[in-house]
């Protein structure tokens, strides 16, 4: 069977999981159907709803790319700070990089052997 | 038929190279013209190497002697070393092969449309064609000077094409950094050469790794080759320059940029595997290639979700991918010399890793299709600008989805097929590797829930009503790479056995290549 | 420029533009090739453009023309190397046959022109791609450091 | 190969190009230096690969002129010419991008002119 694969542990077989797939999709569909069906267009019904506020214009109403996560970044501020930091965006440091890292697997290399 | 595959590895080369000239003579005469060569001249090109892969696959590894009296004569008579140039074709080569015709194919019907109205477009097909023949002379070669050769015009191809877009200073800045990275990295690559030649006279691939003793200066330069490796590849901390360029070049130019890092990832591993092989202290280099890979994807995925420019974004998000083929191939590497541990999880890492390799050009390349397609209609890659355009571009936005949880690993599409492979193998290894990736694969989800949702989720704003569908060809080009991910995530099985598994062995296999080679000579 | 320096440079583009052709077509003899007798002639194109300045040079020595002259010495080329694909890809086919004089001796012979079949001939294509393409160069470069985009 | 100290100066000099062509890449933050330095690189990798051909008593191949069949194998010099090539077509990319970033930025300090980081 070709369609397997063998992962050590178990199998992968997307094709079971397809149908297991559509089966959820099935009982999903199901409980959908159970719904309300029918609704007026243009009315009220069709409104946002917010807590009976006046809902704000398209333009203010979207986050911006850039706020969301903000608690993820708030949280790992330090992390953060440590890591952008080397991405100047200069092209010398590019090249610092590289020598370093040269160096660094070479004195690896050698150090290990040497251990040995 | 078979005279044609038997010199189908040059065919490849020579016809792109071809090609490449003759655009601007026939793009003075006629724009329709022009761009019907170019699409039947990669059709033939991407049929060739399908050809060439049946047969290297099935038969034996493919040489090809350029000038020789008989194709296969790598060492004529009265000779001891092969001489000539010589290209050699092995399953891995075949499999980049393949990758990269499909990606290129792709890009340039992407590129009729989404370039129509661009200036200079005679001089940018040539380079699209030149970046490609080099890409295939990369993969094809059997001597580290052709290696050499071909990576420049890659990248110096590669940095025009950045910077094709004069008008803007970010994509001029992305062209610089570009050909400087590539410039130092490959003259690094050329003093490593010096020093192989140095000692042992001979520049092919397969007599060196047959004459290999591994003393100090091989040491020297095998650092040297893997770093400027990765640094052409783009892993962590040498990853820098990929985020300043992927992000300004025009249109296509990142998928085929995502395939010129892969030609770089299968020259680290012709130099660690089939180069160095068995000589090599495998522990150690394997460590440090996990080691950058295990960076690679967390630096990655971290940087990606900070980013509020969508192509950058999708730049960090490669990097963190890259990471996954590393570990996967690092581990390999790390237990090559012990048959008992390569066959109980070994060959299934570097399984893992190669098919993520085809993975990785296809959802990537479809993922920057898609963000070439929102640049096209509303003239901006920041993500705080755009909201609501899942309401006007419903395909695009499906279609960015199916990249997206490919790339995150979500069944049933190709990225997780890769991906639990990776992740059984490398938790016989070393579990803790396993949970890495695992926790980077959940970052990444949330890295492209956060595009999703700022882009094409929302209300619909007023100022992007009219923003329409893209033009059908761009619409095909991204068609074709998500059925690729369809299918592969659906049949992965087929894919391993047809194409991965012959890589993979070609990988683990040093002898074979240089039997190819060096014949019956000692 | 002076008159004398314009006078001195158009007489001595020929010279220039000889010794390149020379140096091209004896590549595969003695020291030179392709690329070096190219770049000779485009240094020529460099002492045309120091003499009457890039504005005039422009009016004749278009970047599309030399585009032309660029993809058409590639294509020579690797049509040459295409021709000898009955063998194999850059099979020399037209050595060794009587109307090119014969195969040479091995080791120390007269060097004649016309025994390296195809070689010379590969020369002159890539002769040609690398004087176009150094003078295209050349010739932007003068252009972009007076303020001036390329022609499209 | 050589081993007397003077045979080894063209080495010694490569590696100290090879030193001041990576200083001038890491330490000099003006584009044209940058693109000398990169010049300076291949210089010295240059000079590497054309003393490694170097053959005492080697006759170069010009077979107009060579007095006995035995020749020096030109592959090192082929390398050198080829990545004499490439610095050209590399130089000549990288002053027009430096051109078109001084006309878009006003500066040709790396630091000053760079538009994207993180």
């Amino acid at each position: 069977m070709s369609l397997l694969i063998e992962a050590g542990y178990e199998f992968w077989n997307p094709i079971i999981w397809l149908i297991a797939f559509a089966v959820l999709m099935a009982l999903v569909f199901l409980f959908r159907k159970r719904g309300q069906a029918k609704y007026k267009k243009d009315t009220d019904q069709t409104r946002i709803f917010l807590c009976g506020e006046e809902v704000p214009e398209a333009e203010q109403r979207y986050v911006r790319g850039g706020n969301v996560y903000w608690g993820f970044f708030e949280t790992l501020k330090e992390y953060y700070n440590g890591v952008v930091r080397p991405h100047t965006g200069v092209v010398n440091d590019y090249v610092i990089w590289f020598v370093a890292v040269t160096a660094i697997s070479a004195i690896v290399l050698f150090i290990v052997e040497l251990a040995r | 038929m078979s005279t044609l595959i038997a010199h189908s590895s040059i065919l490849i080369i020579a016809v792109t190279l071809a090609t490449a000239f003759l655009t601007p003579l026939v793009g003075i005469a006629s724009k329709r013209a022009r761009n019907t060569l170019i699409v039947l001249a990669l059709a033939f090109v991407a049929f060739l190497v399908v050809a060439l892969a049946r047969d290297v696959m099935l038969n034996q590894i493919h040489v090809y002697t350029l000038g020789a009296a008989a194709p296969d004569l790598t060492i004529p008579g009265g000779a001891i070393v092969p001489v000539r140039i010589i290209l050699e074709v092995d399953g891995l080569s075949a499999f980049m092969g393949i990758v990269i015709a499909i990606v290129s194919l792709v890009a340039v019907i992407y590129s009729m449309s989404a370039l129509k109205t661009e200036t200079g477009q005679n001089g940018f097909y040539t380079l699209l064609l030149l970046m490609a023949a080099g890409m295939f002379g990369m993969v094809f070669t059997g001597d580290l000077f052709n290696l050499f050769v071909f990576l420049e015009i890659t990248s110096i191809s590669g940095a025009a094409l950045i910077a094709f877009r004069t008008k803007f200073a970010d994509s001029q800045e992305g062209g610089f950094k570009y050909i400087v990275v590539s410039a130092v990295a490959s003259l690094m690559i050329l003093f490593a050469i010096g020093l192989l030649y140095s000692q042992y006279n001979l520049l092919n691939i397969g007599a060196l790794a047959a004459t290999m003793e591994y003393t100090m200066l091989d040491r020297i330069a095998l650092v040297i080759l893997m770093s400027a490796f990765v640094m052409k590849l783009g892993g962590v901390p040498l990853h820098m320059w990929l985020s300043d360029t992927y992000s300004v070049a025009p249109a296509s130019i990142p998928a085929l940029l995502i395939v010129a890092s892969q030609a770089s990832l299968y020259a680290l591993l012709r130099t660690s595997f089939t180069l160095y092989g068995v000589t090599l202290d495998q522990s150690v280099a394997g460590w440090i290639i996990i080691i950058v890979g295990l960076l690679s994807m967390f630096v990655g995925v971290t940087m990606a979700i900070l980013q509020t420019d969508i192509t950058r974004l999708i730049a960090y998000n490669c990097v963190c991918e890259s990471g996954f083929m590393l570990v996967g191939l690092g581990v390999g590497l790390a237990v090559l010399a012990d048959p008992g541990a390569l066959d109980a999880f070994g060959t299934m890492a570097m399984n893992g890793a190669v098919f993520h390799m085809i993975n990785h050009a296809l959802f990537e390349g479809l993922l920057f299709l898609v963000a070439g397609a929102i640049f096209y209609r509303i003239g901006t890659r920041d993500l705080n600008q755009m909201c609501g355009l899942g309401h006007t571009m419903k395909l695009t936005s499906v279609l960015f989805l199916l990249g997206a949880l490919a790339s995150a690993g979500i069944p049933p599409f190709n990225g997780f097929a890769s991906k639990i492979l990776i992740y059984e193998s490398v938790y016989q290894f070393n579990p803790i590797l396993t949970m890495i990736g695992i926790l980077v694969s959940i970052l990444t989800l949330a890295v492209f829930m956060k595009v999703f949702f700022s882009a094409f989720t929302g209300a619909s704003l007023p100022r992007y009503r009219d923003v329409r569908e893209v033009p059908r060809p761009m619409v095909a080009a991204m068609i074709v790479l998500a059925a690729g991910i369809i299918f592969f995530g659906l049949f992965p099985g087929l894919v391993l056995d047809w194409i991965v598994q012959p890589a993979t062995d070609a990988l683990v296999n040093q002898g074979a290549y240089i039997d190819a080679i060096m014949g019956a000579v000692p | 420029m002076s008159k004398i320096v314009r006078t001195v440079a158009n007489q001595l583009i020929l010279f220039v533009v000889i010794f390149g052709l020379y140096v091209i077509i004896q590549g595969h003899v003695t020291p030179g090739g392709g690329f070096q007798g190219g770049a000779i002639i485009a240094s020529g194109a460099v002492l045309l453009i120091v003499a009457s300045g890039s504005q005039e040079i422009k009016t004749w020595l278009r970047e599309r023309r030399l585009s032309v002259v660029e993809s058409s010495g590639a294509l020579l080329f690797i049509l040459l190397a295409f021709a000898g694909i009955g063998t194999v890809f850059f099979f020399n086919f037209l050595v060794g046959s009587r109307l090119f004089g014969g195969i040479p001796s091995v080791g120390p012979n007269p060097g004649d022109v016309w025994t390296g079949g195809v070689i010379p001939l590969m020369n002159l294509g890539v002769g040609l791609k690398v004087m176009a393409g150094l003078s295209a160069v050349v010739l932007a470069l003068a252009l972009f450091s007076g303020g001036e985009e390329l022609e499209e | 190969m050589i081993h007397s100290l003077p045979g080894n100066f063209p080495f010694v000099a490569a590696v100290v190009l090879l030193g001041i062509g990576l200083y001038i890449l890491i330490f000099r933050r003006n584009l044209i230096k940058i693109v000398m330095g990169i010049a300076i690189l291949g210089s010295s990798i240059n000079l590497f690969l054309i003393t490694l051909g170097y053959r005492i008593d080697g006759d170069a191949p010009i077979y107009t002129e060579v007095p006995s069949e035995l020749m020096v194998l030109p592959v090192v010099q082929a390398l050198t010419l080829t990545n004499i090539v490439i610095g050209v077509a590399t130089s000549a990319l990288i002053l027009s991008l430096v051109i078109r970033i001084y006309r878009h930025t006003g500066t040709l300090d790396s630091v000053k002119s760079r538009r994207m980081k993180g």
